[in-house]
C-alpha cells in the first residue's frame, strides 16, 4: 500500500521536475514556436548561480532564496541575449534555430567547464530540506521527502505566475496578441521585437528557476542539461503546442507512468517504454493533446 | 464535361464556430462563377471544404461523385484544383519545372525517378496560354506577383482540371494584368467549370456569368450581376461594409506597395484569424 | 538548356576528379593510419549524402540518424563476430557478460553473410518505412519530427546499453578480427576496406544525383518548400517524403556497415542523441542541399575534429559549436552557397533560403 | 550488356555522352583496384600473417610514452585527476634521471569519453608518434575499444583502473585492482559483519552489471540474500523509485556500483527516503575522494568504501606523492585510488624497462614477472602471468570531513586472479 502511494508521489515528484524544466519551453517553444535547444544550459546557468551564491552566502537556505530571483536573472538575460543576437534572425527558420541553438549549448558547457571545472559541484541543502514528514507512520512508513515537497511547491507557484502573467498584465495579452497574429500586434502599435525579447527572457528566466530546484536533488555539471532537455521538449509536444494546461498534465503524467514503469520494470527499460508510448500518443494525436485549431494553410 | 458542382447543406464548424451554415450551391460545366461576400462570409472556407483541407458535414459532388471524407490528394485527382489567396508556386524552382510537376500526379514510379528530358506538350501548350514561356526556365521565385498567379493557373490547365477554384486571382494586378486574367479566364471557362472568389466589384461586372453572395456562413442570394446587384438583402449586407468592397480587390497581395492600404487588409484578413482565436479562448 | 549542360559537365568533372582523389591520390599520399581515418570520414560523408538529399532537399531534419547508422552498423559487426567466434561458437563477450547458453534467436541469421549484408540497409530501410509512414501519414513534420527523430536516437541507445548480454552494453561490439574471411590486422586489407567505402561512397553519390535530378528530386523540393500546394496537385507528400527519408536511412545504414570493418567497433556512443546532431553538421557546414558541399563538409568537419582534438582538446567543442552558429545562422547554404552569396551580394539581390516550415 | 547500360545512362539526362563513359571509367578503375588490392590481402586463418611489433622511437635522448584520457566530455571528472597523476610520475622520474638515460616525453591524447575516439588516437600513438607504452583508459569500454589496437600492434597499455576483470590481455597491464582484489573482499567483510541481506545498485554499463553477476554467485555459496538489482542509465538523476524500492525491501546493507554522477543524486534521495548508514549501509565501489569531496560528505558521512588505497593510507612512500601532488595541484586536491594506481603505473613500467634493459614491449613483458615498487599504498608487485599487480584490499568509512579512514583490510597482498579461478562459487560465471 504505501508503496503504491510513495510511487505515486515519486511520479508526482518526477513530474514536477519535468513540468519545471519545460514550463520556460512552453513560452518560448510552446507560445513563441522557437525551439531553443541551450534551455538546458539556461537550467545549467541557473543551478550554478546557485553554487556561486553559496559560496558567498555561508547560510544555506537564504542563498537557495536568494538564488531563486538571481538565478531568473542571470538565465534570463541569457536568454535575451541569444534571442537579440541569433535568435531574431531565425525566426522564419525553425530547424535552423535548432541547430543553431544546439551550437550556443556545446559553447556554453564548454564555457562552464572552463570556469568551473569539469567535475560536477554540489550545493548544501538547507537543514530544513534535507529531512522527510512522515505520512504514515509505523511499520511500513510512508514518507515524503522535504525537497521534493519544494520542488512541487516551486512547479505550482511557477505554472501560477506565468498563466496569471499571461491572462491578467498587460505584458501577457501582448505576447499572446503577438504569438496569435504578428502583423496585426506590429499595425496596433505592439512592437513585436521588443515583446519577443521579454517573453524570451521570461521563458529563459524560468529555466534558471529550475536549475535552482535542481541543485536539490542532483548534481550541478556542465552537461547537466543535455541530459533533460528531450524530456523537456517532449512534454510540449505531447502536451500541445501552445497550451499551457497541456503541459501541466502531460509533466505529471510522464512522471507518474515513468515510476510506475520503473518499479516494474527497470529504469532503462521504463525511459524506453516511455519514449515509444510518447511516440505511438503522437500518432493518435499528431498535434498533442490540447490543440489549436486555425485554419492557417501550413 | 457531365456534371457540375453540387453541394448540399454544407457545414463547417471550427470549435464551436460555425463558418459555413448550410450552404447549397449549383454550379453547371462551363460556369464562370463568382462568389463574394462580406470578410468571414464563409467564402474561403467553403472552398477549403470542397477541396478536403477542412473537415466539413453535407455533400459536395462533383461529376456525380461525393468528395466529402476524401483526402486532399485524392480529391485534387479526381479533377479539382485550386489556388490561394496569396499565389502559392514553388519558388526555387523553375516556371516549367512548376509546370511539369503540376503535369505529373499520375505518373509511374520509373518516370519519377528519371530525369525530364524534354517538355511535355501540356506544359508547352500551357506555358504559352498562360505567356511565360520567355521565363519557363527562370526561378518561379523571381516572377512578378501577377506573373505568379499565372503560373498557378498554368499549373491548374496541366493539372487538366475540370472544376477550377480560384481564390481572389487577380489581388494586386494591374488593370491590364486584370484584364488578361480575365479573358484567360473566360477561355478557360469554356471546357471547364471556374468559380472564382473576388472582391473586385469593377473586375466581377466584366467577366462573371453567374454570382453567388455569401453571408455569415450562407448563401443570401444567388444569380446574373445584375440580378445580384439588385438585391435588397444584398445591398443591406454591403452598406455597412460599402468602403471596403472597392479598396480590398486591390491591396491583398503580399508585395503590396501601398502602405495605408496594407493596413486596412493585414486588420481585415486578421480579423478572420483573432475572430478563430477568439472563439478557442471562450 | 546551355547552362544545365555546363553545369551537368562541371558535375562530371567533379565527380571525375573525386574518382581519381580517393583511388589515387590519397592511397598515394596518405600513412596506413590516416588512410584509416580517411575511410572513417568517407562513412560521415556517406551519412552526410542521405542527410542533404532528406534535409537538404526535402526539408526533413532527419535528427535520428545515429539509429540507422547503428542498425546498420550492427548488423554488420554481429555477422563478424559470429565469424570470428567460428561456427556453433558464442561472441567473446557473450561468453564473459551473458547469461544464456545459446545465440539469442534474433542474433542467428546473422550468421549468413548474405542476410547479413543485406540487413545492413535493409533493416535501416524497414525501419524508416515504417516509422515514416506513420509519422508522415499524420503530418507530424519540421521541429516536431526532428525531436521525435532525437527521442528515438535517446531511445535506441539507452535500449542497447540495457541489453549488455546481447549487444554488448556500452562496450558496443569491439574487437572485430575479420572482414569477410580476410584479417583486419593486415594493412593490406584494411587498404582494400578502405578502396570498398571510397567505391561505396562514390555509387551513393551517383544515386542521390540521380534521384536530385530527376522529377522525383524537383518534386522533393516542391514538398519541402510548399506541402500543402503538392497535396492540392493531386500528390500525397506522406510518399514524397517516404522515399528520401528512407533513402537517407539506407545510406546511414550502409555507411555504418563499412564504418565497423574501418574502425572496428560499434557501441552505443555512436547512436545517441549525441552522434546524431553531430551527423548533420558537416552537410550544414558545407551546403544541405549541395551533395558536393555535403559530402566535402562532413570530411572537412570530421578532419578538422581529428586536428583540433590533437592540438587543443577543449578548443573543439567550441569550434563545434561556432560551426553550428556561423553555418546556419549566417550561411545558411553552407559553403557551397559561397559563390553565388558573393555573386548575388554584387548583384544586391535578395538571398532566397529554401526551409519548410 | 555494357552497351545497354551506356544507353540507359545515356538517355537518363540531359548532359553530354562523353561524361559517362568517364564515370564508367571511374567505376572500372574503382573496381580493378579493389580487386587487385584484395588479392594479396593476409586472410583471417594464415597464422602469424598480421605480425606487426610497433615502431618505437628511441632516436634522441627522450622516449615518448602516450597518456590517453577524456579531457572532454563527460568522463572528463574523473579522467583528469588520473592524467594530473601520471604526469606528476613523469616528472619524478624525469628529475631523477629519466629511464635507461633517456628523458620521458608525454605525448597527451584526449579521448573525448568516445570509445571509437579511443580507438583512434591509440592508433595514433603507437603508429605516428611511436610511443613505447601508453598509460589510460578509464572506463571498461574504452579499454575494450583500444585492446585489439595494442594487440595488434604489439604496444603496452597501463591501465590504472578497478575493473570487472574477466579479461587478460597480452598487451595490457593492470594496475588497479580485480574483481577479487576489491568486491570480494566487500563482500567478505559484509558477511562478516552480519549483514545477510544486500541489494544491489548500479548504473547500466558493463562494470555494474559484471561485478553484480559475480556478487551474485558469491551470494549464492555464502548463504547471503540479494533482495533486488536495480540499474540506472548512465548520467541519471531521477533516483527517486530506486530509494523506495531499496526502502521496502529492508535489506541489511546495499552494494553501490553506480558511476560517479548519479551517485550525487542517489545518495540524496537515500537519505531523504530517511535511509541511514547506521541503519542500512551503503558499500560503495566507484566512490573515492574525488567523489566525496563533490558529492558532499553530509550525504555520505558513515557509509563504507571498498578501494586499495586511501589518501588516509599511512606509509612515507604516500606521505610524499600526497604532498607531491598538493604542491602541483592544489592543497584543496585530494588523492584517490585510480590516481595512485595511475602513478604506480609509470614508475613500475619504468622498473620493468630497467629491468629489461629495452623498451621493447616483448622484452619488457619478459621481465615484467616479479617487479616491485614502493607504491604510497604499500609495496606492490607484478604478478607475470596475469600482468596484474598483488593489492591489499581496504574498507573505508566515510568521514564527515570527506576523508576516507580505513576500518579494515586484507593484512597482506592478495595476489589477482581476473577470472577467479581460485574461487569455486565462481565456477559457472565464464
Amino acid at each position: 500500500m504505501s508503496v503504491i502511494l510513495g510511487q505515486t508521489f515519486t511520479g508526482i515528484s518526477i513530474g514536477a521536475v519535468l513540468l519545471l524544466i519545460a514550463l520556460g519551453l512552453s513560452l518560448t517553444f510552446g507560445q513563441m514556436n522557437v525551439i531553443n535547444m541551450a534551455h538546458g544550459e539556461f537550467i545549467m546557468a541557473g543551478a550554478y548561480t546557485t553554487y556561486v551564491l553559496q559560496k558567498s552566502i555561508s547560510d544555506a537556505g537564504i542563498s537557495l532564496l536568494v538564488a531563486l530571483p538571481v538565478a531568473f536573472c542571470v538565465s534570463g538575460v541569457l536568454g535575451a541575449l541569444l534571442e537579440r543576437l541569433l535568435i531574431r534572425r531565425l525566426y522564419l527558420r525553425p530547424l535552423d534555430t535548432l541547430l543553431v541553438t544546439w551550437g550556443v549549448s556545446l559553447m556554453l558547457q564548454q564555457l562552464a567547464r572552463d570556469i568551473f571545472g569539469a567535475p560536477n559541484v554540489q550545493t548544501r541543502a538547507p537543514d530544513w530540506l534535507t529531512g522527510h514528514i512522515t505520512l504514515v507512520g509505523g511499520d511500513d512508513p510512508l514518507t515524503v521527502a522535504d525537497n521534493r515537497l519544494f520542488i512541487l511547491g516551486l512547479a505550482v507557484a511557477a505554472v501560477a505566475a506565468l498563466s496569471l502573467t499571461l491572462r491578467l498584465t498587460p505584458l501577457g495579452r501582448r505576447i499572446r496578441a503577438v504569438v496569435q497574429n504578428r502583423d496585426l500586434a506590429e499595425v496596433s502599435g505592439i512592437s513585436t521585437s521588443r515583446v519577443d525579447r521579454t517573453a524570451f527572457f521570461l521563458g529563459s528566466g524560468l529555466a534558471g528557476v529550475a536549475g535552482v530546484a535542481l541543485t536539490l536533488v542532483g548534481p550541478i555539471g556542465p552537461t547537466m542539461g543535455t541530459n533533460i532537455i528531450i524530456d523537456a521538449f517532449l512534454v510540449i509536444v505531447v502536451g500541445g503546442i501552445g497550451q499551457l494546461k497541456g503541459s501541466v498534465m502531460v509533466a505529471f503524467a510522464l512522471g507518474v507512468l515513468q515510476s510506475v514503469l520503473e518499479y516494474s520494470t527497470t529504469v532503462s527499460v521504463a525511459k524506453v517504454l516511455v519514449l515509444v508510448a510518447i511516440v505511438a500518443f503522437l500518432q493518435w494525436r499528431p498535434q498533442g493533446l490540447y490543440t489549436l485549431r486555425t485554419r492557417s494553410l501550413v | 464535361m457531365s456534371g457540375g458542382l453540387e453541394i448540399r447543406g454544407l457545414r463547417v464548424v471550427f470549435d464551436g464556430f460555425t463558418a459555413v451554415d448550410g450552404v447549397d450551391l449549383d454550379v453547371r460545366p462551363g460556369d464562370l462563377r463568382f462568389l463574394i461576400g462580406p470578410n468571414g462570409a464563409g467564402k474561403t472556407t467553403l472552398v477549403d471544404a470542397v477541396t478536403g483541407l477542412v473537415r466539413a458535414e453535407g455533400s459536395v459532388r462533383f461529376g456525380g461523385e461525393e468528395l466529402l471524407g476524401r483526402s486532399v490528394h485524392r480529391i485534387a485527382r479526381s479533377g479539382i484544383g485550386r489556388t490561394f489567396q496569396t499565389a502559392t508556386v514553388f519558388e526555387e524552382l523553375t516556371v516549367l519545372q512548376n509546370l511539369d510537376i503540376a503535369a505529373g500526379a499520375g505518373r509511374s514510379m520509373w518516370t519519377m525517378l528519371r530525369r525530364r528530358r524534354d517538355v511535355p506538350v501540356p506544359v508547352a501548350r500551357a506555358l504559352e496560354t498562360i505567356g511565360l514561356t520567355d521565363v519557363a526556365d527562370s526561378p518561379a521565385g523571381t516572377l512578378a506577383h501577377g506573373q505568379k498567379q499565372w503560373l498557378e493557373i498554368g499549373m491548374l490547365l496541366v493539372q487538366d482540371v475540370r472544376l477550377l477554384l480560384l481564390d481572389e486571382p487577380v489581388a494586386g494586378m494591374s488593370h491590364d494584368e486584370r484584364q488578361a486574367t480575365g479573358e484567360l479566364l473566360e477561355r478557360i471557362s469554356e471546357e471547364r467549370t471556374v468559380v472564382v472568389i473576388e472582391h473586385d466589384m469593377d473586375f466581377l461586372r466584366s467577366f462573371a456569368r453567374s454570382v453567388s453572395v455569401l453571408h455569415a456562413g450562407r448563401v443570401l442570394s444567388e444569380g446574373t450581376v445584375t440580378e445580384v446587384q439588385a438585391d435588397p438583402r444584398v445591398q443591406e449586407v454591403y452598406l455597412g461594409h460599402a468602403p471596403e468592397v472597392p479598396s480590398r480587390g486591390a491591396d491583398d497581395g503580399p508585395d503590396d506597395g501601398d502602405g495605408g492600404a496594407a493596413v486596412g487588409a493585414g486588420a481585415a484578413s486578421a480579423g478572420d484569424t483573432a475572430a478563430d482565436a477568439a472563439v478557442q479562448e471562450a | 538548356m546551355n547552362a544545365l549542360k555546363g553545369r551537368a559537365a562541371r558535375a562530371w568533372y567533379g565527380f571525375a576528379a573525386g574518382a581519381v582523389l580517393l583511388f589515387a591520390v590519397a592511397p598515394a599520399a596518405l600513412s596506413d593510419f590516416r588512410l584509416g581515418l580517411f575511410a572513417k570520414y568517407l562513412c560521415m560523408a556517406m551519412v552526410a549524402v542521405g542527410i542533404c538529399l532528406a534535409w537538404g532537399r526535402g526539408g526533413l531534419l532527419t535528427l535520428g540518424q545515429g539509429v540507422f547508422f547503428g542498425l546498420g552498423g550492427y548488423a554488420m559487426a554481429m555477422h563478424l563476430k559470429l565469424a570470428d567466434a567460428g561456427p556453433g561458437n558464442l561472441p567473446d563477450f557473450m561468453q564473459l557478460y551473458g547469461t544464456a547458453t545459446e545465440l539469442p534467436w534474433w542474433w542467428r541469421p546473422f550468421a549468413n553473410p548474405a542476410v547479413a549484408l543485406a540487413a545492413t540497409v535493409l533493416l535501416p530501410v524497414a525501419v524508416a518505412a515504417l516509422l515514416g509512414l506513420l509519422v508522415f501519414r499524420r503530418r507530424v513534420k519540421g521541429a516536431y519530427f526532428a525531436i521525435l527523430g532525437q527521442a528515438l536516437a535517446a531511445a535506441f541507445a539507452i535500449w542497447l546499453v540495457g541489453q549488455q548480454a546481447t549487444t554488448g552494453g556500452t562496450n558496443g561490439l569491439t574487437d572485430i578480427q575479420g572482414f569477410f574471411g580476410y584479417d583486419l590486422h593486415d594493412p593490406v586489407n584494411q587498404r582494400m576496406v578502405y578502396f570498398v567505402i571510397a567505391a561505396v561512397l562514390l555509387l551513393v553519390v551517383l544515386l542521390a544525383r540521380q534521384l536530385i535530378h530527376s522529377r522525383y528530386g524537383e518534386l522533393l523540393v516542391a514538398v519541402r518548400d510548399a506541402e500543402e500546394r503538392v497535396r492540392f496537385l493531386g500528390y500525397n507528400p506522406a510518399n514524397v517524403k517516404l522515399v528520401a527519408y528512407v533513402v537517407a536511412a539506407g545510406t546511414a545504414g550502409l555507411a555504418g556497415a563499412l564504418f565497423v570493418p574501418a574502425v572496428g567497433i560499434i557501441s552505443p556512443a555512436l547512436v545517441g542523441i549525441v552522434p546524431s546532431i553531430e551527423f548533420v553538421i558537416g552537410a550544414a557546414v558545407g551546403g544541405r542541399a549541395s551533395l558536393a558541399g555535403a559530402v566535402l563538409g562532413a570530411v572537412a568537419v570530421a578532419w578538422a575534429r581529428t586536428a583540433l582534438s590533437e592540438e587543443f582538446p577543449a578548443a573543439w567543442t567550441y569550434f563545434q559549436g561556432l560551426l553550428f552558429v556561423v553555418a546556419l545562422a549566417f550561411l545558411p547554404g553552407g559553403l557551397a552557397s559561397l559563390p553565388a552569396v558573393v555573386r548575388r551580394r554584387r548583384a544586391a539581390a535578395p538571398v532566397a533560403v529554401g526551409e519548410a516550415a | 550488356m555494357s552497351i545497354r547500360l551506356i544507353r540507359s545512362l545515356r538517355s537518363t539526362g540531359p548532359g553530354a555522352p562523353r561524361p559517362h563513359r568517364r564515370r564508367l571509367l571511374a567505376g572500372g578503375a574503382a573496381l580493378t583496384a579493389v580487386v587487385a588490392l584484395s588479392a594479396c590481402g593476409a586472410k583471417t586463418d594464415t597464422a602469424g600473417a598480421s605480425d606487426k611489433a610497433a615502431k618505437i622511437d628511441v632516436s634522441g635522448d627522450t622516449v615518448k610514452v602516450g597518456l590517453l584520457n577524456s579531457l572532454s566530455g563527460t568522463m572528463a571528472i574523473s579522467e583528469v585527476t588520473v592524467r594530473n597523476s601520471l604526469q606528476l610520475a613523469i616528472e619524478e622520474i624525469n628529475a631523477s634521471g629519466g629511464v635507461l638515460g633517456k628523458k620521458i616525453k608525454p605525448i597527451s591524447e584526449d579521448g573525448a569519453s568516445d570509445w571509437p575516439t579511443f580507438a583512434e588516437k591509440a592508433q595514433k600513438l603507437i603508429e605516428e608518434d611511436g610511443v613505447a607504452a601508453t598509460f589510460g583508459c578509464w572506463t571498461s569500454a574504452s579499454r575494450k575499444a583500444v585492446k585489439p589496437v595494442f594487440e595488434k600492434n604489439k604496444s603496452l597499455l597501463f591501465y590504472p583502473v578497478q575493473y570487472e576483470g574477466l579479461e587478460q590481455s597480452p598487451y595490457i597491464f593492470y594496475t588497479g585492482a580485480t574483481t577479487n582484489q576489491q568486491i570480494v573482499p566487500a563482500l567478505d567483510y559484509l558477511k562478516a559483519q552480519g549483514k545477510k541481506k544486500i541489494y544491489l545498485v548500479g548504473s547500466d554499463y558493463v562494470f555494474p552489471r559484471t561485478a553484480n553477476k559475480i556478487i551474485k554467485a558469491y551470494a549464492a555459496a555464502n548463504g547471503l540474500q540479494i533482495l533486488g538489482e536495480d540499474y540506472a542509465p548512465l548520467g541519471s538523476t531521477e533516483f527517486g523509485t530506486i530509494a523506495n524500492k531499496v526502502k521496502a525491501s529492508k535489506a541489511d546493507a546495499v552494494f553501490n556500483t553506480l558511476n560517479g554522477d548519479s551517485n550525487v543524486a542517489f545518495f540524496k534521495e537515500y537519505k531523504s527516503a530517511g535511509l541511514t548508514a547506521a541503519k542500512m549501509p551503503v558499500v560503495s565501489v566507484s566512490i573515492a575522494e574525488e567523489e566525496v569531496k563533490s558529492i558532499g560528505p553530509q550525504y555520505l558521512a558513515g557509509q563504507l568504501t571498498a578501494w586499495n588505497y586511501y589518501q588516509t593510507t599511512p606509509g612515507a612512500a604516500n606521505d610524499t606523492f600526497v604532498a607531491a601532488y598538493k604542491a602541483e595541484y592544489g592543497a584543496d586536491k585530494p588523492t584517490s585510488d585510480p590516481m595512485e594506481a595511475a602513478y604506480t603505473s609509470v614508475h613500475l613500467w619504468k622498473a620493468m624497462v630497467e629491468k629489461a634493459k629495452s623498451f621493447d614491449p616483448e622484452k619488457v613483458r619478459a621481465a615484467a614477472d616479479g617487479i616491485t615498487f614502493a607504491a604510497p599504498e604499500g609495496t606492490v608487485t607484478v604478478d607475470g602471468a596475469t600482468q596484474h599487480i598483488y593489492k591489499t584490499a581496504r574498507i573505508g568509512r566515510i568521514g564527515s570531513d570527506g576523508l576516507i579512514k580505513q576500518v579494515w583490510d586484507s593484512g597482506e597482498p592478495i595476489g589477482p586472479d581476473p577470472y577467479l579461478k581460485g574461487y569455486s562459487w565462481a565456477s559457472g560465471l565464464s
